[in-house]
Protein backbone atom coordinates (compact mmCIF):
# COMPACT_ATOMS: atom_id res chain seq x y z
CA UNK A 1 0.00 0.00 0.00
CA UNK A 2 1.31 3.41 -0.88
CA UNK A 3 1.62 5.94 2.31
CA UNK A 4 -0.57 8.90 1.48
CA UNK A 5 1.44 12.51 1.29
CA UNK A 6 -1.17 15.01 2.18
CA UNK A 7 0.04 15.62 5.72
CA UNK A 8 4.00 14.02 4.74
CA UNK A 9 4.74 17.23 2.53
CA UNK A 10 7.76 18.75 5.03
CA UNK A 11 9.71 15.98 5.41
CA UNK A 12 13.39 16.50 4.74
CA UNK A 13 12.98 20.18 6.12
CA UNK A 14 15.61 21.36 8.17
CA UNK A 15 13.98 22.32 11.95
CA UNK A 16 16.15 24.03 13.91
CA UNK A 17 15.62 26.29 17.15
CA UNK A 18 17.04 29.85 17.82
CA UNK A 19 19.48 28.19 20.03
CA UNK A 20 22.11 26.06 18.74
CA UNK A 21 22.08 23.69 20.99
CA UNK A 22 19.43 21.27 19.77
CA UNK A 23 18.48 20.14 16.54
CA UNK A 24 15.76 18.11 15.48
CA UNK A 25 15.20 16.32 12.15
CA UNK A 26 13.24 14.28 10.04
CA UNK A 27 14.45 12.94 7.08
CA UNK A 28 13.33 11.38 3.95
CA UNK A 29 17.18 10.18 3.21
CA UNK A 30 20.09 8.84 5.21
CA UNK A 31 21.34 9.00 8.23
CA UNK A 32 24.41 11.14 8.20
CA UNK A 33 26.28 9.73 11.48
CA UNK A 34 29.12 12.59 10.76
CA UNK A 35 26.31 15.31 10.28
CA UNK A 36 24.97 14.14 14.06
CA UNK A 37 28.68 14.23 15.38
CA UNK A 38 29.54 17.96 14.03
CA UNK A 39 26.08 19.35 15.34
CA UNK A 40 26.88 17.76 18.92
CA UNK A 41 30.08 18.60 19.14
CA UNK A 42 31.49 21.65 21.18
CA UNK A 43 34.30 22.27 23.48
CA UNK A 44 32.49 21.84 26.55
CA UNK A 45 31.72 18.44 25.71
CA UNK A 46 33.91 15.57 27.66
CA UNK A 47 31.51 12.60 26.35
CA UNK A 48 29.20 12.33 23.64
CA UNK A 49 27.07 9.18 23.59
CA UNK A 50 25.30 8.13 20.28
CA UNK A 51 21.53 5.82 19.92
CA UNK A 52 21.81 4.74 16.34
CA UNK A 53 18.67 2.33 15.73
CA UNK A 54 19.28 -0.17 12.92
CA UNK A 55 16.71 -2.61 11.22
CA UNK A 56 16.71 -5.87 12.20
CA UNK A 57 16.65 -8.60 9.82
CA UNK A 58 14.20 -10.79 12.08
CA UNK A 59 11.46 -9.89 14.38
CA UNK A 60 10.58 -12.73 16.96
CA UNK A 61 12.07 -15.33 14.38
CA UNK A 62 10.52 -13.94 11.37
CA UNK A 63 12.64 -12.96 8.46
CA UNK A 64 11.78 -9.07 7.71
CA UNK A 65 12.18 -7.49 4.10
CA UNK A 66 11.91 -4.21 5.00
CA UNK A 67 10.21 -1.22 7.26
CA UNK A 68 8.24 1.18 6.26
CA UNK A 69 8.23 4.63 8.73
CA UNK A 70 5.57 7.34 8.46
CA UNK A 71 5.52 10.42 11.01
CA UNK A 72 2.51 12.55 11.92
CA UNK A 73 5.92 15.13 11.15
CA UNK A 74 4.82 18.11 12.68
CA UNK A 75 3.68 16.44 15.86
CA UNK A 76 6.59 14.53 16.03
CA UNK A 77 8.83 17.02 15.35
CA UNK A 78 7.77 18.98 18.66
CA UNK A 79 7.54 15.83 20.86
CA UNK A 80 10.93 15.44 19.68
CA UNK A 81 12.25 18.96 20.29
CA UNK A 82 10.05 18.37 23.87
CA UNK A 83 12.39 15.33 24.71
CA UNK A 84 15.63 17.36 23.91
CA UNK A 85 14.99 20.54 25.65
CA UNK A 86 13.96 18.27 28.62
CA UNK A 87 17.11 17.22 28.53
CA UNK A 88 18.71 20.48 28.22
CA UNK A 89 16.62 22.39 31.25
CA UNK A 90 16.79 19.29 33.77
CA UNK A 91 20.37 17.81 33.04
CA UNK A 92 24.43 18.92 32.78
CA UNK A 93 23.84 18.16 29.05
CA UNK A 94 25.14 20.53 26.42
CA UNK A 95 23.45 19.20 22.76
CA UNK A 96 21.24 16.67 21.69
CA UNK A 97 20.37 15.61 18.30
CA UNK A 98 17.43 13.47 17.03
CA UNK A 99 17.09 12.45 13.05
CA UNK A 100 14.36 10.23 12.78
CA UNK A 101 14.28 9.05 8.70
CA UNK A 102 11.05 8.16 7.02
CA UNK A 103 9.96 6.10 4.25
CA UNK A 104 11.16 2.58 3.25
CA UNK A 105 14.35 0.41 5.06
CA UNK A 106 15.72 -2.08 4.31
CA UNK A 107 17.56 -4.42 7.04
CA UNK A 108 20.92 -2.59 8.10
CA UNK A 109 19.94 0.76 7.24
CA UNK A 110 19.33 3.70 9.90
CA UNK A 111 15.90 4.75 10.79
CA UNK A 112 17.39 6.92 13.94
CA UNK A 113 20.48 8.91 15.65
CA UNK A 114 20.49 10.14 18.87
CA UNK A 115 23.60 12.14 20.09
CA UNK A 116 23.96 13.53 23.66
CA UNK A 117 27.13 15.73 24.41
CA UNK A 118 27.70 16.30 28.00
CA UNK A 119 30.69 17.97 29.88
CA UNK A 120 30.88 14.39 31.67
CA UNK A 121 30.28 10.70 30.32
CA UNK A 122 27.78 9.56 32.97
CA UNK A 123 24.98 12.27 32.24
CA UNK A 124 25.19 11.74 28.45
CA UNK A 125 24.82 8.15 28.67
CA UNK A 126 21.91 8.67 30.58
CA UNK A 127 20.26 11.53 28.72
CA UNK A 128 20.75 9.20 25.35
CA UNK A 129 18.95 6.57 26.76
CA UNK A 130 15.83 8.60 28.11
CA UNK A 131 15.80 9.93 24.61
CA UNK A 132 15.25 7.03 23.09
CA UNK A 133 13.02 5.23 25.33
CA UNK A 134 10.68 8.34 25.26
CA UNK A 135 11.22 8.94 21.81
CA UNK A 136 9.71 5.53 21.73
CA UNK A 137 7.37 6.09 23.89
CA UNK A 138 5.55 9.60 22.67
CA UNK A 139 6.54 10.15 19.00
CA UNK A 140 3.94 9.78 16.72
CA UNK A 141 5.98 7.64 14.43
CA UNK A 142 5.09 4.13 13.11
CA UNK A 143 6.55 1.65 11.45
CA UNK A 144 5.15 -1.22 9.51
CA UNK A 145 7.08 -4.54 9.10
CA UNK A 146 6.99 -6.12 5.66
CA UNK A 147 7.78 -9.83 5.97
CA UNK A 148 7.83 -12.27 2.97
CA UNK A 149 4.09 -13.05 3.31
CA UNK A 150 2.60 -10.10 4.64
CA UNK A 151 3.02 -7.09 6.77
CA UNK A 152 1.78 -5.84 10.25
CA UNK A 153 1.77 -2.34 12.39
CA UNK A 154 3.87 -2.67 15.24
CA UNK A 155 2.62 -2.61 18.28
CA UNK A 156 -0.91 -1.82 17.26
CA UNK A 157 -2.30 -4.68 18.87
CA UNK A 158 -2.00 -5.93 22.22
CA UNK B 1 -19.23 21.58 13.55
CA UNK B 2 -17.23 19.74 10.81
CA UNK B 3 -14.20 17.87 11.42
CA UNK B 4 -11.24 16.99 9.49
CA UNK B 5 -9.36 13.75 11.33
CA UNK B 6 -6.02 12.88 10.25
CA UNK B 7 -5.50 9.21 10.27
CA UNK B 8 -1.97 7.68 10.05
CA UNK B 9 -0.31 3.91 10.70
CA UNK B 10 -3.46 1.32 11.36
CA UNK B 11 -5.92 4.28 12.07
CA UNK B 12 -5.93 4.73 8.11
CA UNK B 13 -5.63 1.42 7.77
CA UNK B 14 -9.22 1.15 9.19
CA UNK B 15 -11.17 4.43 8.39
CA UNK B 16 -9.51 3.78 4.46
CA UNK B 17 -8.23 7.28 4.16
CA UNK B 18 -5.78 9.80 5.36
CA UNK B 19 -8.21 12.36 6.19
CA UNK B 20 -11.49 11.43 7.94
CA UNK B 21 -14.58 14.32 8.01
CA UNK B 22 -16.80 13.33 11.02
CA UNK B 23 -19.98 15.75 11.47
CA UNK B 24 -20.47 16.56 15.29
CA UNK B 25 -22.75 18.81 16.86
CA UNK B 26 -22.80 20.94 19.88
CA UNK B 27 -19.89 21.03 22.51
CA UNK B 28 -18.00 18.06 21.91
CA UNK B 29 -15.15 16.44 23.65
CA UNK B 30 -12.58 13.71 22.96
CA UNK B 31 -14.15 11.36 24.78
CA UNK B 32 -17.51 12.14 22.05
CA UNK B 33 -15.11 11.81 19.39
CA UNK B 34 -13.84 8.22 20.60
CA UNK B 35 -17.07 6.77 20.76
CA UNK B 36 -18.39 7.88 17.53
CA UNK B 37 -15.60 6.53 15.80
CA UNK B 38 -15.77 3.20 17.70
CA UNK B 39 -19.33 3.26 16.63
CA UNK B 40 -18.69 3.80 12.82
CA UNK B 41 -15.27 1.72 13.06
CA UNK B 42 -15.49 -1.15 15.65
CA UNK B 43 -12.18 -1.63 14.56
CA UNK B 44 -10.42 0.44 16.99
CA UNK B 45 -11.45 -1.56 19.72
CA UNK B 46 -9.34 -3.92 19.23
CA UNK B 47 -5.92 -1.56 19.19
CA UNK B 48 -3.48 -1.64 22.29
CA UNK B 49 -4.91 1.60 22.63
CA UNK B 50 -4.74 4.68 20.99
CA UNK B 51 -4.95 8.51 22.02
CA UNK B 52 -6.26 12.06 20.14
CA UNK B 53 -3.96 14.97 19.52
CA UNK B 54 -5.51 18.42 18.70
CA UNK B 55 -3.28 20.65 16.59
CA UNK B 56 -0.52 18.39 17.36
CA UNK B 57 -0.53 17.91 20.98
CA UNK B 58 -1.89 15.10 23.22
CA UNK B 59 -4.94 15.51 24.54
CA UNK B 60 -7.34 13.67 27.55
CA UNK B 61 -10.79 12.60 27.00
CA UNK B 62 -11.99 15.71 28.47
CA UNK B 63 -10.73 18.07 26.08
CA UNK B 64 -13.47 20.51 24.39
CA UNK B 65 -12.56 20.13 20.54
CA UNK B 66 -12.91 23.62 18.61
CA UNK B 67 -14.07 24.55 14.95
CA UNK B 68 -10.62 24.61 13.05
CA UNK B 69 -8.58 22.45 15.50
CA UNK B 70 -6.58 19.86 13.59
CA UNK B 71 -7.16 16.50 15.05
CA UNK B 72 -5.81 13.21 14.40
CA UNK B 73 -5.93 9.70 15.72
CA UNK B 74 -2.77 8.43 17.15
CA UNK B 75 -2.41 4.51 17.04
CA UNK B 76 -0.01 3.61 19.48
CA UNK B 77 3.52 4.54 18.25
CA UNK B 78 6.32 2.45 17.04
CA UNK B 79 9.26 5.20 16.13
CA UNK B 80 13.29 4.30 16.60
CA UNK C 1 59.43 17.06 26.27
CA UNK C 2 59.33 14.12 23.32
CA UNK C 3 57.95 11.05 23.64
CA UNK C 4 60.20 8.04 23.25
CA UNK C 5 59.29 6.30 20.47
CA UNK C 6 61.12 3.04 21.32
CA UNK C 7 57.87 0.80 22.38
CA UNK C 8 55.72 2.78 21.06
CA UNK C 9 56.48 1.57 17.53
CA UNK C 10 53.62 -0.83 16.27
CA UNK C 11 50.84 2.14 16.80
CA UNK C 12 48.37 2.74 13.90
CA UNK C 13 48.82 -1.15 12.92
CA UNK C 14 45.57 -2.55 12.90
CA UNK C 15 44.84 -5.70 14.95
CA UNK C 16 42.09 -8.13 14.94
CA UNK C 17 40.69 -10.99 16.32
CA UNK C 18 40.11 -14.00 14.10
CA UNK C 19 36.65 -13.77 14.83
CA UNK C 20 34.91 -10.59 13.37
CA UNK C 21 32.85 -9.98 17.01
CA UNK C 22 35.61 -7.34 17.97
CA UNK C 23 37.61 -4.65 16.95
CA UNK C 24 40.52 -2.99 18.81
CA UNK C 25 42.48 -0.41 17.87
CA UNK C 26 45.20 2.26 19.14
CA UNK C 27 46.27 4.46 16.04
CA UNK C 28 48.07 7.83 15.85
CA UNK C 29 45.78 9.85 12.99
CA UNK C 30 42.23 10.58 13.34
CA UNK C 31 39.27 7.88 14.58
CA UNK C 32 37.00 7.48 12.18
CA UNK C 33 33.12 6.89 13.16
CA UNK C 34 31.65 5.34 10.05
CA UNK C 35 34.48 3.13 10.35
CA UNK C 36 33.48 2.06 13.76
CA UNK C 37 29.95 2.00 12.59
CA UNK C 38 31.12 -0.26 9.84
CA UNK C 39 32.87 -2.68 12.11
CA UNK C 40 29.96 -2.70 14.24
CA UNK C 41 27.00 -3.21 12.37
CA UNK C 42 25.46 -6.10 11.56
CA UNK C 43 22.02 -7.86 10.60
CA UNK C 44 21.34 -8.96 14.33
CA UNK C 45 21.65 -5.75 15.47
CA UNK C 46 18.42 -3.26 16.29
CA UNK C 47 20.55 -0.64 18.85
CA UNK C 48 23.87 0.35 18.35
CA UNK C 49 25.68 2.42 21.54
CA UNK C 50 28.48 4.66 20.75
CA UNK C 51 30.85 6.25 23.66
CA UNK C 52 32.53 9.06 21.97
CA UNK C 53 34.91 11.26 23.52
CA UNK C 54 36.16 14.60 22.97
CA UNK C 55 39.09 16.50 24.33
CA UNK C 56 37.53 19.61 26.64
CA UNK C 57 38.63 23.20 26.79
CA UNK C 58 38.95 23.23 30.02
CA UNK C 59 40.06 21.34 33.57
CA UNK C 60 38.77 22.80 36.85
CA UNK C 61 38.61 26.19 35.11
CA UNK C 62 42.00 25.81 33.70
CA UNK C 63 42.28 26.32 29.72
CA UNK C 64 43.61 23.41 27.99
CA UNK C 65 45.53 23.94 24.92
CA UNK C 66 45.97 19.93 24.45
CA UNK C 67 46.60 16.73 25.48
CA UNK C 68 49.50 14.27 24.47
CA UNK C 69 47.88 10.54 25.19
CA UNK C 70 50.71 7.87 24.77
CA UNK C 71 50.12 4.06 25.39
CA UNK C 72 51.84 1.09 26.47
CA UNK C 73 50.63 -0.21 23.40
CA UNK C 74 50.89 -4.08 23.57
CA UNK C 75 49.53 -4.28 26.89
CA UNK C 76 47.03 -1.42 26.11
CA UNK C 77 45.46 -4.00 23.40
CA UNK C 78 45.34 -6.15 25.23
CA UNK C 79 43.48 -5.09 28.09
CA UNK C 80 40.81 -3.30 25.54
CA UNK C 81 40.30 -7.16 24.22
CA UNK C 82 39.72 -8.05 27.90
CA UNK C 83 37.05 -5.86 28.12
CA UNK C 84 35.52 -6.61 24.38
CA UNK C 85 35.90 -10.50 25.46
CA UNK C 86 34.02 -9.87 28.75
CA UNK C 87 30.79 -8.30 26.99
CA UNK C 88 30.84 -10.56 24.08
CA UNK C 89 30.76 -13.78 26.62
CA UNK C 90 28.47 -12.57 29.31
CA UNK C 91 26.06 -10.39 27.71
CA UNK C 92 23.83 -10.26 24.69
CA UNK C 93 26.30 -8.58 22.56
CA UNK C 94 27.36 -9.00 19.24
CA UNK C 95 30.32 -6.31 18.16
CA UNK C 96 32.52 -4.54 20.04
CA UNK C 97 35.18 -1.94 18.60
CA UNK C 98 37.28 0.16 20.76
CA UNK C 99 39.69 2.75 18.99
CA UNK C 100 41.71 4.70 20.82
CA UNK C 101 44.15 8.03 19.32
CA UNK C 102 47.85 8.37 20.68
CA UNK C 103 49.98 11.55 20.37
CA UNK C 104 49.25 15.23 20.78
CA UNK C 105 44.93 15.96 20.61
CA UNK C 106 43.99 19.56 20.17
CA UNK C 107 40.54 20.52 21.57
CA UNK C 108 37.30 18.74 19.62
CA UNK C 109 39.71 15.93 18.57
CA UNK C 110 38.73 12.41 19.64
CA UNK C 111 40.46 10.51 21.90
CA UNK C 112 38.10 7.37 21.82
CA UNK C 113 35.81 5.62 20.32
CA UNK C 114 33.75 3.09 21.88
CA UNK C 115 30.89 1.17 19.82
CA UNK C 116 28.70 -1.84 21.14
CA UNK C 117 25.99 -3.29 19.15
CA UNK C 118 23.20 -5.33 20.18
CA UNK C 119 20.05 -7.04 19.03
CA UNK C 120 18.46 -4.95 22.11
CA UNK C 121 19.41 -1.42 23.19
CA UNK C 122 19.53 -1.80 26.91
CA UNK C 123 22.20 -4.12 26.76
CA UNK C 124 24.16 -2.09 23.86
CA UNK C 125 24.04 1.05 26.36
CA UNK C 126 24.92 -1.29 29.34
CA UNK C 127 27.70 -3.09 27.55
CA UNK C 128 29.20 0.53 26.14
CA UNK C 129 28.89 2.73 29.69
CA UNK C 130 31.09 -0.65 31.19
CA UNK C 131 33.38 -0.32 28.16
CA UNK C 132 34.25 3.27 29.37
CA UNK C 133 34.42 2.78 32.94
CA UNK C 134 36.38 -0.28 32.50
CA UNK C 135 38.95 1.32 30.17
CA UNK C 136 39.53 3.93 32.40
CA UNK C 137 40.66 1.71 35.02
CA UNK C 138 42.21 -0.72 33.53
CA UNK C 139 44.36 0.30 30.14
CA UNK C 140 47.53 1.43 29.88
CA UNK C 141 47.24 5.11 28.35
CA UNK C 142 48.26 8.03 29.83
CA UNK C 143 47.37 12.00 29.16
CA UNK C 144 49.20 14.69 29.85
CA UNK C 145 47.27 18.16 29.90
CA UNK C 146 48.70 20.69 27.92
CA UNK C 147 47.98 24.36 29.69
CA UNK C 148 49.00 27.51 29.20
CA UNK C 149 51.47 27.70 31.72
CA UNK C 150 52.30 24.09 32.45
CA UNK C 151 51.49 20.71 32.08
CA UNK C 152 50.32 17.81 34.19
CA UNK C 153 50.12 14.04 33.94
CA UNK C 154 46.33 13.08 34.45
CA UNK C 155 45.78 11.18 37.81
CA UNK C 156 48.77 10.81 38.50
CA UNK C 157 48.87 12.73 42.17
CA UNK C 158 46.02 11.98 44.78
CA UNK D 1 69.41 -10.60 37.35
CA UNK D 2 69.59 -8.20 34.92
CA UNK D 3 66.03 -5.90 34.07
CA UNK D 4 65.32 -4.05 31.42
CA UNK D 5 62.06 -1.94 32.74
CA UNK D 6 59.24 -0.09 30.63
CA UNK D 7 58.37 3.16 31.99
CA UNK D 8 55.42 5.78 31.01
CA UNK D 9 53.79 8.80 31.59
CA UNK D 10 55.06 10.25 35.01
CA UNK D 11 57.07 7.09 35.65
CA UNK D 12 59.67 7.94 32.99
CA UNK D 13 59.42 11.72 33.91
CA UNK D 14 60.59 9.91 37.41
CA UNK D 15 63.11 7.49 36.43
CA UNK D 16 64.19 10.03 33.07
CA UNK D 17 64.40 7.30 30.75
CA UNK D 18 61.80 4.92 28.68
CA UNK D 19 64.17 1.62 29.80
CA UNK D 20 65.74 1.62 33.48
CA UNK D 21 67.95 -1.08 34.06
CA UNK D 22 67.98 -2.70 37.89
CA UNK D 23 70.24 -5.12 39.18
CA UNK D 24 68.72 -7.66 41.14
CA UNK D 25 70.09 -10.67 42.64
CA UNK D 26 68.76 -14.05 43.76
CA UNK D 27 64.71 -14.63 44.01
CA UNK D 28 63.03 -11.57 42.83
CA UNK D 29 59.26 -10.92 43.33
CA UNK D 30 57.60 -7.56 42.35
CA UNK D 31 57.50 -6.53 46.31
CA UNK D 32 61.32 -6.32 46.33
CA UNK D 33 61.48 -4.68 42.85
CA UNK D 34 59.05 -2.15 43.97
CA UNK D 35 61.64 -1.46 47.23
CA UNK D 36 64.40 -0.91 44.97
CA UNK D 37 62.59 1.88 43.11
CA UNK D 38 61.25 3.57 45.90
CA UNK D 39 64.77 3.61 47.59
CA UNK D 40 66.66 5.16 44.30
CA UNK D 41 63.59 7.07 42.97
CA UNK D 42 61.71 8.13 45.79
CA UNK D 43 58.75 10.20 44.11
CA UNK D 44 56.93 7.31 43.27
CA UNK D 45 55.88 7.63 46.73
CA UNK D 46 54.01 10.19 45.74
CA UNK D 47 52.34 8.93 43.08
CA UNK D 48 48.47 7.99 44.01
CA UNK D 49 49.45 4.34 43.27
CA UNK D 50 51.38 2.58 40.97
CA UNK D 51 51.32 -1.25 39.71
CA UNK D 52 54.09 -3.79 37.88
CA UNK D 53 53.20 -5.33 34.29
CA UNK D 54 55.00 -8.53 33.66
CA UNK D 55 54.75 -9.55 30.21
CA UNK D 56 51.90 -6.94 29.82
CA UNK D 57 49.64 -8.71 32.65
CA UNK D 58 49.05 -6.71 35.79
CA UNK D 59 50.85 -8.93 38.73
CA UNK D 60 50.50 -8.77 42.54
CA UNK D 61 53.24 -8.53 44.50
CA UNK D 62 53.87 -11.83 45.55
CA UNK D 63 54.71 -12.48 41.72
CA UNK D 64 58.30 -13.61 41.20
CA UNK D 65 60.19 -12.53 38.03
CA UNK D 66 61.99 -14.50 35.42
CA UNK D 67 65.30 -13.61 33.79
CA UNK D 68 64.00 -11.97 30.31
CA UNK D 69 60.48 -10.80 31.46
CA UNK D 70 59.40 -7.91 30.12
CA UNK D 71 58.51 -5.75 33.13
CA UNK D 72 56.60 -2.39 32.96
CA UNK D 73 55.73 0.81 35.70
CA UNK D 74 52.07 1.25 35.20
CA UNK D 75 51.71 4.86 36.99
CA UNK D 76 47.65 5.79 37.18
CA UNK D 77 46.36 4.80 33.93
CA UNK D 78 44.23 8.06 31.69
CA UNK D 79 42.98 6.97 28.75
CA UNK D 80 39.72 7.59 27.35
Amino acid sequence: MKLPSSHLSVVGEKRMKNNTMTNIQIKANDLNLDECMQLAANDEAGGICFFVGTVRNQTKGKKVVSLQFEAYEKMAISEMQKIADHLIKDKSINRVVIHHRVGDLSVGEIPVIIVVAAPHRKAAFEACQYAIDTLKETVPIWKKEIFENGEVWVSAHP
Amino acid sequence: MKCNILTFGIARDIVKTSQLELNLEGEQTIRNLKEKLVNQFPEFEKLRHYSIAVNAEYRLDDFILNEGDEIAIIPPVSGG
